[in-house]
């Protein structure tokens, strides 16, 4: 599976055949629809997601403003990382807002595999840190609010 | 006697009197030495009875007191607390009024006042502040009017110290204690009378109406002994070998922090300083607004306001501020005006109410054997990389008809709403150097009764420009308030543009965020228009939400053009939006190009940059290659106020666009 | 049986909060009470443990109209006592400076605050629509007074340069005589304010008030004389106590002042300054106030109290220029002292009459207690009294009429309520059972 | 564009709370601009200067003094609610003012040491500043304020611009009068470095030192004045005396200001 090693592959080079054939055996491939829902906020979650085309929205509901999108997974993202984190569940809510691609790996499968061999473990989470580390750095950078209008006082 | 340039001559302290009058004959009021509130300030004299005989001055750090010296002599004292600045560069000045009649406005200078001085008593440090402030104020980048006038109005009598104080430091400074060059006479006060000497034609004829004598050999030599002997006195207090570049390297030290536990931040060192030319700008307008004269105050880098733009405080902390004053001083002044701005007269040492000493703070922070230590795991992670040298100094912009520091009068044809707090004005009947704007460079936009504001030009046409402006503030708020057939004043173009000359057909990367699109959107429509087959565009668009994005038909047009990648991205939206939600960083750091051989034009804020000038060093882009607009509190748009300084370079002056490796460590350092 | 109440809501056009509550039944006077509801501030505490010269600054903040009125009754009370003689000079300051407090005082009164009334606006922002030019001259006068508060003292309202022993810095001569065509200007305003004010027409009212004010032997009273009373009554300075004492009224913040004699109610101010010590005035103002013919009226009629301020304004420029032709400045500022403990007393002739001071001065030189009594709460019973004895005549009057005139009434006497604690709320009601 | 139209009708009040009334009455040390002021705004309330009082709502509200009532508390916040942009003004409305040295005694002791009869007198135990208990949109130092920053805030509140008000010490002004610095030259207490400009120094200009009129600037450094003046050999008692002025109760002069004990 291409989608996993080699300089195009989400994992690099660093996997092993024996490695590689592990997650592919726990993987396999989903499209979405525009608007279909990947993922709802507090939902358990089945499975760790790679975009391989398409849009989709990570999505908060806030209520009075409706849904909000703060961020959008863009192909060779990552998206459902919450799957491999205790409690599992999503932490927000997922929407293709165009026709998208995905690789799916069983979570819990994969949960299980990555406990059984460390070398696999010591591979997939690096990559995972540098993603969630990446998305970490962005949701920061939007904390600031770096384009926001000064505001001054009303009537000076 | 016949005088000959360069020969002394000999004045009797009994006739000490004839050089007053033959200054008052030549119609010149006299501004020196007197006493007044306890210490001796220069004030206008009016004959030798107002000078302070018999009075020396006891300084020290914190502390100064008359104390009674040499009853017969007029100068037996060092330097108070006024300097000659008071007089060639006043404490007020107005410089323009502007007037509003329906959608007409008018700005005119206002005349500089130009009295006929003659200022008694001038020392060597001081005859060296003189110079320092020609440069800066008469002959550097642009002349102040004011200065420029005032100064040429001005004789100067210097006279050389033959006593010093404990904070005198000129030895070190290279400005004294001798007077060496720059007067029109110069004086050594003997024990009986005067060793007088010309320095320029105007003083040798004045000297011609004096009732010298020859100067005897055995006076010269207890002339120059006099000033040798203070030489010694003082010593060499400051090592400045080195100094600007060991200073440079300290901008982290902690003994910023520690001065700032002592510096009360009261302004009074650089008030006192002969050389500071910090100001502001006010505006004195009747009750509605529709005539004002704007005045230039004396202001200072410690004022709390003084690096205040809409948004936030560059130099929120003390340290931060005496940190500007110090490195500028004894560093960056050298980068901008070829000389420290310090002369060595010690005002700031006695003045300074708590006794603040600058010649132990250099020492302290940037001692001689500093070597700046690297210790592992101190060193602050910056997102640039630094430059281990300083950099080389920066060339000044061209000057010439791209620079205008005139006011000038246009039209605004269109309003266009771009989203809800920003507004676009199309402006014509320009004068023809604002048609001449090069993309990057900006406006002073002036209103009366309010305060200038500068604006960065959104778009250069055959027949006018337009400026992008956000209501942030009253001023900014007053200009989207103009309607079609207003007239407004402007003052410009102003500084350094986009380099178009670098582009050379590499491929272009182009970052905005927010309202820095508004600068970069001259120089995207200047890079299609000279885009070649084998060129790259590549454009990375954010903003805060998709009602923020700013020329949104312009931005579609540029994503349809042939050569141009179009990317765009904002913080959040909501559930219609389709595009990208996310930070702009994103749209390349994992993108296929190779940078190496791009150049980068980046406009946001300044921690967006940061971000994206990390960025594109991942991505192979050079520090050269990459270049930004910066944001500063402008006043005056032309070097003269000081308020955007930002370490080695005045943003309006020498930018606002600069390239990461000319900035170097003053990107993104704290309080700078 | 018919009761009229009245009870402004907020007496205006008085410095300071307090009201009027007057109870009428059948023609008879059941109440006529100034009420003051200022938020008291403790002056009298405030000073407590302070020096002199602390003392100087603290008290000008008891009115921001009087405020040199204040600082020269503590200054001298506190050179009475350590026994400093004063530079000529600086004595001939400090009553310029008083001039300028008199002028910016009186100016305001007489202009801003009293002469809508006669002339049937109810303000002077209306009154300026119609008679712009008299504005104008009030703010002539105003400024005149400002500019000589300021040149002395730096500012015109809590001046800083007041000090034990003379003045912190005393000005040039020749910043004095800059001001001279200013005060020029004054003058000639203020000799026509005289003939304006003498115009003006009166309600009716004759009564013999029993008068106090400081009398000085060699010129008008400021900051010396002795006080003197309509009924022979004359004290030193320092010894107000002796005659006077101040009690506080039920229900109000206000201390008052009364005589000791059983609370004959007297009355301070213009008026009593020119009946008692009219020989006095400058020869200029003297003449202003002949050319009037109303030399007794002033007195028996206290609607006519604005004409005595307009002769006090001729009084005061022309002392005034008098001060600045003859102006040497003195040696030295200031002459030193040293901390006196015992009691410092003094008074003064405020714009509004006379201002006692007293401070009991402990070893060390600081307030140990001090007693302040300002003219308006000495005024107050004066000032019922006529309220009293006016009330039957103007209560057949319309609500709204009768109201006016008893607001015009109050007015008269400029009374300062911020300094006796120090305002008037007139709470009109007409209560008819 | 209604430069003049939008401004016809702006109506200006002016409010006293606890204070000496030295503040509204700079309004009439404006000379001429209050002729001004009179034909280009209505003054809807004035109640020293003026009699006819139609209340709210305001444009511009300007409340001198300090909250030292329980009534006054209550009707701060009514006035809050009818005023457009309240502007306080003066020592007494920015810090609590001279009075506000009760906040350190027993404020009974202190009433019951002035009044015979203290149960008739209804006041605060406190003086407050009217920060304290609404929104201000805008603040005039000083004791009292300066004519010409009074000048300024009008003309702002008119014309739509920020008021240009100095932030910076009494230092910068002194330097631009040409006084040369009293702490310096004659070793005086002087609170210039770590007070607010806006006066134009007075006091250093004639010859005293300034006494903190009109507070203290943004971020003072009073740890180091006080240090300072405490090395020329003054006592601890003297430099809390020396705070405890007309604007002690402000924070940062609160924390080192000490009224002297009183005999209570």
């Amino acid at each position: 599976m291409s989608e996993f090693t080699g300089s195009r592959g989400w994992f690099g080079d660093a996997l092993s055949q024996q490695q590689e054939l592990r997650l592919a055996s726990l993987s396999r491939s989903a499209s979405f629809a525009a608007a279909d829902v990947v993922a709802h906020e507090g939902a358990p979650l089945t499975d760790l997601g790679i975009l391989r085309l398409g849009r989709l929205a990570l999505r908060l509901f806030v209520p009075g403003r409706g849904s909000v999108t703060i961020l959008t997974v863009e192909p060779g993202d990552v998206f459902n990382w919450s799957s491999v984190v205790p409690p599992y569940r999503s932490s927000s809510t997922i929407v293709a807002v165009e026709p998208a691609e995905a690789m799916l790996i069983d979570a819990a499968a994969l949960r299980q595999a990555l406990a059984d061999d460390p070398t696999l473990a010591a591979v997939v989470y690096p990559r995972l840190l540098a993603s969630v580390s990446r998305r970490l750095q962005a949701t920061r950078t939007q904390l600031l609010d770096l384009f926001a209008a000064e505001r001054g006082s009303e009537w000076t | 006697m016949d005088v000959i340039l360069g020969t002394p001559a000999y004045l009797p302290r009994t006739r000490l009197p004839y050089l007053f009058t033959a200054l008052q004959a030549a119609g010149r009021r006299i501004i020196g030495p007197t006493i007044s509130d306890g210490a001796i300030i220069y004030d206008e004299i009016r004959g030798v009875e107002d000078l302070p005989r018999g009075w020396a001055d006891q300084q020290s750090a914190g502390h100064y007191r008359l104390v009674p010296g040499n009853a017969d002599r007029y100068f037996g004292y060092v330097v108070g607390p006024t300097s000659f600045k008071r007089f060639t560069f006043p404490p007020t000045v107005p410089l323009w009024r502007a007037r509003r009649e329906g959608s007409e406005v008018t700005t005119e200078a206002i005349e500089p006042e130009a009295p006929a001085l003659a200022f008694l008593g001038v020392r060597g440090c001081e005859l060296a502040a003189i110079g320092v402030q020609d440069r800066v104020l008469r002959d550097g980048f642009v002349a102040d009017p004011d200065y420029a006038a005032r100064r040429a109005a001005i004789f100067i009598v210097a006279v050389q110290c033959t006593v010093s104080a404990s904070t005198c430091f000129c030895t070190s400074m290279g400005t004294g204690p001798e007077v060496t060059t720059g007067y029109d006479i110069a004086l050594t006060e003997l024990n009986d009378g005067y060793l007088v000497e010309a320095g320029s034609e105007a003083g040798r004829r004045l000297m011609d109406t004096l009732p010298l004598t020859p100067a005897e050999s055995v006076q010269q030599d207890e002339a120059k002994e006099s000033v040798a002997a203070v030489r010694r006195t003082i010593g060499d207090p400051v090592a400045v070998e080195g100094l600007p570049a060991r200073l440079l390297a300290r901008l982290d030290d902690a003994g910023w922090a520690a001065v700032a536990e002592r510096c009360l931040g009261c302004t009074n060192c650089t008030l006192v300083c002969p050389t500071c030319f910090c100001t502001s700008v006010g505006q004195v307008s009747d009750l509605d607004g529709t005539d004002s004269i704007a005045e230039r105050t004396w202001d200072s880098c410690f004022s709390p306001t003084f690096a205040r733009v809409a948004g936030g405080d560059f130099r929120p902390r003390l340290q931060d501020r005496y940190r500007q004053w110090l490195t500028h001083k004894f560093s960056t002044w050298v980068d901008q005006f070829g000389s420290f701005g310090c002369v060595g007269c010690g005002r700031c040492v006695t003045w300074c109410p708590v006794g603040i000493d600058v010649r132990e703070e250099l020492a302290r922070i940037a001692p001689v054997e500093t070597v700046a230590p690297v210790v592992a795991g101190e060193t602050i992670q910056r997102p640039v990389a630094v430059p281990a040298a300083p950099p080389a100094p920066i060339a000044l912009p061209v000057v010439g008809s791209t620079v205008s520091a005139d006011f000038s009068r246009a039209t605004v044809t269109r309003i266009k709403p771009e989203t809800v707090d920003t507004y676009t004005l199309h402006l014509t009947d320009l004068d023809p150097r604002l048609l001449a704007t090069q993309p990057g460079q900006f406006v002073m936009v002036e209103q009366p009764a309010f305060p200038p504001v500068p604006i960065s030009v959104s778009r250069i046409g055959p027949s006018g420009i337009e400026l992008t402006v956000r209501a942030a503030g009253p001023a900014t708020k007053a200009i989207t308030m103009l309607a079609p057939g207003d007239q407004v004043s402007l003052r410009g173009p102003l500084g350094r543009g986009w380099p178009l000359a670098e582009l050379d057909g590499r491929d272009v990367i182009l970052v905005a965020g927010g309202l820095g699109l508004a600068p970069l959107r001259p120089l995207v429509e200047a890079v299609l228009a000279r885009l070649v087959p084998s060129q790259k565009v590549r454009l990375y668009l954010g903003a805060r939400t998709p009602a923020d994005r700013l020329f949104v038909a312009d931005a579609a047009a540029w994503a349809r053009t042939a050569g141009v990648d179009f990317e765009e991205t904002v913080d959040r939206a909501g559930s219609d939006w389709t595009g990208r939600v996310g930070i702009v960083t994103h749209l390349f750091d994992e993108a296929e190009w190779d940078g190496r051989d791009a150049i980068a034009f980046v406009c946001g804020p300044e921690r967006m940059m940061q971000a994206v000038a990390a960025t594109l060093t991942r991505r192979g882009v050079t520090p050269e290659h990459t270049w930004l607009t910066m944001e500063r509190h402008m006043e005056c748009g032309i070097g003269l106020c000081g308020h955007c300084q930002l370490g080695r370079v005045f943003v309006c002056r020498d930018g606002p666009v600069f390239s990461v490796a000319e900035l170097g460590d003053a990107f993104g350092q704290e309080g700078l | 049986m018919i009761e009229h109440r009245f009870e402004t809501a907020e007496l205006t056009r008085v410095e300071g909060e307090g009201s009027l509550r007057l109870r009428i039944r059948d023609g008879e006077v059941l109440e006529a009470r100034l009420e003051i509801f200022e938020a008291p501030r403790y002056f009298e505490q405030i000073v407590v443990g302070r020096t002199p010269n602390e003392v100087i600054d603290i008290v000008a903040r008891i009115c921001g109209i009087c405020p040199v009125a204040y600082q020269m009754t503590a200054v001298h009370a506190f050179e009475d006592l350590a026994g400093i003689e004063i530079d000529p000079s600086v004595r001939a300051l400090r009553r310029l400076f008083y001039c300028g407090e008199w002028l910016e005082s009186h100016a305001l009164h007489v202009y801003l605050l009293h002469a809508p009334d006669f002339l049937g606006y109810d303000s002077a922002v209306a009154m300026a629509r119609d008679h712009r030019d008299l504005v104008e001259r009030a703010l002539r006068l105003r400024r005149a007074g400002d500019a000589l508060i300021a040149v002395i003292g730096g500012r015109p309202i809590h001046p800083v340069s007041v000090r034990v022993g003379g003045f912190s810095r005393v000005p040039r001569r020749t910043e004095l005589t800059a001001l001279r065509p200013l005060v020029e200007g004054a003058l000639a305003d203020a000799t026509e304010t005289v003939r304006w004010a003498a115009g003006l027409e009166p309600p009716v009212m004759a009564r013999e008030p029993r008068l106090v004010a400081l009398r000085d032997s060699r010129e008008y009273p400021f900051n010396a004389g002795r006080i003197v009373s309509s009924d022979g009554l004359d004290l030193a300075p320092t010894d107000w106590l002796t005659a006077f004492e101040e009690y506080q009224v039920a229900g109000s913040n206000a201390l008052h002042a009364r005589s000791r004699d059983g609370g004959t109610p007297y009355l301070l101010g213009p008026t009593a300054r020119i009946a008692l010590a009219g020989s006095g005035l400058h020869p200029l103002a003297a003449a202003a106030l002949a050319e009037t013919g109303l030399a007794d009226e002033i007195r028996t009629n206290v609607f006519r109290s604005i004409v005595a301020r307009a002769v006090e304004l001729v009084q005061v420029a022309a002392d005034a220029l008098d001060i600045i032709d003859a102006y040497a400045p003195p040696s030295e500022p200031m002459v030193s002292s040293e901390p006196t403990p015992g009691v410092a007393a003094w008074a003064t002739e405020a714009p509004r009459g006379l201002l006692f001071h007293r401070y009991e001065m402990d070893e060390r030189g600081r307030v140990a207690s001090a007693t302040i009594v300002p003219p308006t709460s000495q005024n107050q019973a004066a000032i019922e009294a006529d309220l009293r004895a006016f009330a039957p005549a103007i209560v057949a009057l319309s609500h709204v009429e009768a109201t006016r005139q008893f607001e015009q009434l109050i007015r008269s006497y400029d009374p300062c309520i911020s300094c006796a604690t120090h305002f008037l709320d007139l709470r009109v009601e007409e209560v008819a059972r | 564009m209604g430069r003049e139209s939008r401004r016809a009708d702006v109506r200006v009040g002016v409010a006293r709370f606890t204070s000496c009334g030295g503040c509204q009455l700079t309004l009439v040390g404006l000379h001429d601009a209050l002729l001004a002021l009179f034909e280009r705004v209505s003054i809807v309330e004035f109640a020293e200067v003026l009699s006819p009082r139609s209340g709210g709502p305001y444009d511009v509200l300007l409340v001198e003094g300090s909250v030292a009532t329980p009534d006054q508390a209550r009707r701060i916040v009514e006035l809050r609610r009818q005023a457009r942009a309240l502007v306080v003004i003066g020592a007494c409305a920015t810090t609590g003012g001279i009075q506000a040295l009760r906040n350190w005694a027993d404020g009974d002791a202190w009433r019951a040491a002035v009044y015979p009869n203290p149960e008739f007198v209804a006041a605060l135990p406190t003086s407050t500043p009217i920060a304290d208990h609404v929104h201000v949109d805008a603040e005039l130092r000083g004791c009292p304020i300066d004519p010409g920053q009074l000048k300024e805030v009008l003309t702002a509140v008119l014309v739509g611009r920020r008021p240009q008000l100095a932030e910076t010490a009494v230092c910068a002004e002194c330097k631009r009068r040409g006084t040369p610095c009293l702490l310096v030259d004659r070793g005086l207490p002087c609170l210039g470095p770590v007070t607010q400009a806006g006066c134009g120094a007075i006091c250093p200009a004639f010859g005293r030192a300034c006494y903190g009129c009109f507070g203290p600037v943004a971020t003072p450094n009073v740890a180091a004045l006080r240090a300072q003046l405490a090395g020329q050999g003054r006592s601890d008692e003297e430099l809390g005396r020396l705070f405890a002025g007309f604007t002690a109760n402000a924070p940062a002069f609160r924390a080192v200001a000490q009224p002297p004990e009183h005999n209570e």
